[in-house]
């Protein structure tokens, strides 16, 4: 077995535990009840959303300098993680909300923000599809990667003063109990799964690439 | 209380569903490459540059 | 340095295909070069990467003594690409698309030196006629004005004889021998064998994107 | 002036005559416009106090969805006539084509306000003139942001195969902070901003328009390469 299957694998049993914990193990939150034990996978894959669209401008950045294919690769890659994980983290946090607000959506910041992720990155990885020259393509693709990165802390804060309903984050206090490691273990566990489902999707795409550009030329 | 757990089955299940989605889709991908670069590989060598 | 341009190993690929596979090309100052072959040889592209229009896939250029990437700025400047399709706006008269390139090249032209440039080119009387009544041959004549306009160092000329005539060939033939004749260096591309090679010192011709054959 | 300035006034000159020898574009997007204006009394009906309280939004969608298609057409034609590339091979930064594009943009969008402003007033019976100082700085503030983000995204989009539906796409998420701000801070002053919330929007407004400014034209060059 080589080390990026190994590394696949103990994701997938991260998760696997952290999801009997979770579910079966801890025992209901004081506050919020069962509800709570949304979070240990909402969390986690709101961070793996914004770590993935961070690798997204890294690797944007990083073409535009050195204007290496391999970059814009592991962009596109990171990106469709990204919308993959914008997605969940949408569905995951209306189920989580309509039992605790009583309402499947709310206007608020986090929720708008990351809905509108969506389109953006979407926008990205559609322009990409449109593009038959790679060096085009990669190059459309890294602007669009910079401009989105810039914009999305400016979109949460405009939202933010339009409306405010979030919960703030869990204080740091809260974490150093059961509950904390649960949610920590998920941090490591979906992390993992970014990083094994990441570099896949590279090797893919550079082979992707490959076969593309050593096939039969035309014109 | 009890209708609760509908919806946090329904949030495990999603996800689980999700990560194997991506990863059949993954493997369904490498597979179709797999195979193109197999049947037009050497054809392909012939085109690189001069 | 007496060579405008030295290119080395020019490669270029857009996606699967190769348009330039390794030309080497030098143009000497006060030279005029025929780039020879059939449509879809690699003229149009070579040109665009030594104008800085196009980044190559590999290989070096060097044009005007600065080696691309660097310099592009002083290229522009001193270099003209003359494109086949032209560049002109249609809603836009003679004078007022010659003004355009005058302020877009930094050069302030007066109302006569714009007058003058096209009735060089015997556009005298379409000055203020708007492009979008023009024929194509007009707008090719309207190129060679916008030339006329600044002094040039290199001049790269892309299908300059297409759909001109007898007189507009002319006029071509007549701008080349003055490049020539100041010291510019010349490279005409083109398919019409007769018109590229007339004053040409030196042919090279492109087959597939490779030079098939060097000096004549 | 500098020869950036000179290059880009340049660029603005030629498009502004361009367009004042067809008009047509303008007239159709001004019609457009007033459409939309009119779609929204339909959808809401006849009710001059929910219209009056909606008209800042229903003004700001207005501008975007009218500004949008103007955008499109900002270089396309350059691809008429020749090709945005062509622009490359003049001397000099390429940012000047950037800038006076945006300055076209600016001045068609300031036309259609122009009239926008005063046929919203009439329609949905709101008193702008009140407010006309502070609604001011707010349109062109706006109207600013917009052309930025409007102008670069057109600039990469127009290469594209279904450009007239990725522009929006693009673009769209890009101008929330601008319409959420612009809305804001109209709703704020035609209420006589008694909450005092109207600086906040304009403060928010003028670091997006600052922000994005400074990177559209930083990143721009790329945009233009081929």
């Amino acid at each position: 077995m080589n080390r990026l299957t190994m590394l696949g694998w103990l994701a997938i049993a991260l998760i696997a535990v952290g999801s009997v914990l979770g579910l079966v193990v801890l025992p209901a939150d004081a506050l919020q009840g069962e509800v709570q034990r949304l979070l240990y996978v909402h969390v986690p894959v709101a961070w793996v959303m914004m770590l993935a669209f961070f690798v997204v401008f890294l690797m944007s950045i990083l073409y535009l300098v050195q204007r290496r294919l391999k970059w814009d690769l592991l962009a596109v890659s990171a990106a469709e993680l990204g919308v993959v994980a914008a997605v969940l983290t949408l569905i995951l946090g209306t189920l989580w909300g309509r039992p605790t607000w009583g309402i499947w959506w709310a206007w608020d910041p986090r929720i708008t923000t990351t809905a509108l992720l969506v389109p953006i990155y979407t926008g990205y990885l559609v322009v990409r599809s449109m593009a038959e020259d790679p060096d085009r393509r990669a190059r459309w693709a890294a602007v669009i990667g910079l401009i989105a990165f810039v914009q999305v802390p400016i979109v949460y804060l405009s939202v933010f003063w339009w409306r405010s309903l979030h919960q703030p984050p869990s204080s740091p206090q809260s974490m150093w109990s059961a509950y904390g490691l649960v949610m920590l273990l998920g941090f490591v566990a979906y992390t993992l799964a970014f990083a094994y489902l990441w570099l896949r999707r590279y090797r893919l795409a550079a082979t992707e690439l490959e076969l593309e550009l050593s096939g039969p030329e035309e014109g | 209380m009890n209708d609760h757990w509908l919806f946090i089955g329904a949030g495990y299940g999603i996800t689980w569903v999700a990560l194997c989605w991506y990863l059949l889709r993954l493997r369904r991908r490498e597979r179709a490459v797999a195979a193109a670069s197999g049947r037009g590989g050497e054809g392909a060598r012939a085109g690189g540059p001069g | 340095m007496n060579l405008a341009v030295v290119a080395e190993g020019v490669t270029r690929r857009f996606g699967r295909r190769w348009a330039l596979r390794g030309v080497d090309l030098a143009v000497p100052r006060g030279a005029v070069v025929a780039l020879l072959g059939a449509n879809g040889t690699g003229k149009t592209t070579l040109l665009r990467v030594v104008s800085t229009l196009l980044r190559p896939t590999a290989g070096r250029v060097q044009v005007l003594g600065h080696a691309l990437p660097a310099g592009e700025d002083e290229i522009r400047a001193r270099a003209a690409f003359m494109t086949a399709g032209g560049h002109a706006y249609e809603e836009l008269t003679g004078v007022e698309n010659l003004r355009f390139a005058a302020r877009m090249s930094g050069k302030t032209a007066s109302d006569d030196d714009l007058r003058g440039a096209l009735a060089a080119v015997d556009l005298g009387g379409a000055a203020d006629v708007p492009v979008r009544a023009w024929s194509t041959g007009m707008r090719q004549r309207l190129e060679l004005a916008r030339l006329r306009l600044r002094p040039l160092e290199l001049v790269l000329l892309d299908e300059p004889f297409v759909s001109l005539d007898e007189d507009g060939v002319g006029l071509v033939h007549e701008a080349v021998r003055g490049w020539r004749e100041a010291g510019a260096a010349v490279v005409i591309a083109s398919h019409r064998v007769d018109d590229a090679t007339r004053h040409a010192d030196e042919v090279v011709r492109l087959v597939g994107g490779r030079v098939a054959a060097g000096t004549a | 002036m500098s020869a950036l300035a000179r290059r880009a006034a340049a660029i603005l000159w030629k498009d502004i005559l361009s367009e004042t020898r067809t008009r047509q574009g303008f007239t159709a997007m001004l019609s457009f416009a007033a459409l939309v204006l009119f779609m929204f009394s339909f959808a809401i009906g006849v009710d001059n106090d929910l219209l009056g309280r909606l008209a800042g939004g229903l003004l700001w969608v207005a501008i975007v969805f009218t500004g949008t298609l103007s955008l499109g057409r900002t270089f396309q034609n350059e691809e008429l006539a020749g090709g945005t590339r062509l622009l490359r091979l003049y001397p000099g930064d390429v940012r000047a084509i950037y800038l006076g594009k945006l300055a076209g943009n600016l001045v068609v969008l300031a036309a259609l306000e122009v009239v926008l402003f005063p046929a919203a007033a009439i329609l949905y019976g709101v008193d702008f003139a009140a407010q006309a100082g502070p609604l001011l700085l707010v349109a062109a503030l706006g109207t600013f942001g917009f052309s930025v983000i409007g102008t670069f995204f057109s600039a990469l989009t127009v290469h594209l195969r279904a450009r007239e539906l990725l522009l929006p796409l693009l673009l769209f998420p890009a101008l929330v902070p601008v319409v959420l701000a612009s809305v804001g801070a109209t709703e704020a002053f035609l209420a006589g901003d008694p909450l005092g919330r109207a600086t906040g929007w304009l403060r928010l407004l003028a670091s997006y328009d600052v922000i994005l400014f400074v990177v559209c034209v930083w990143i721009f060059p790329v945009v233009l390469e081929e």
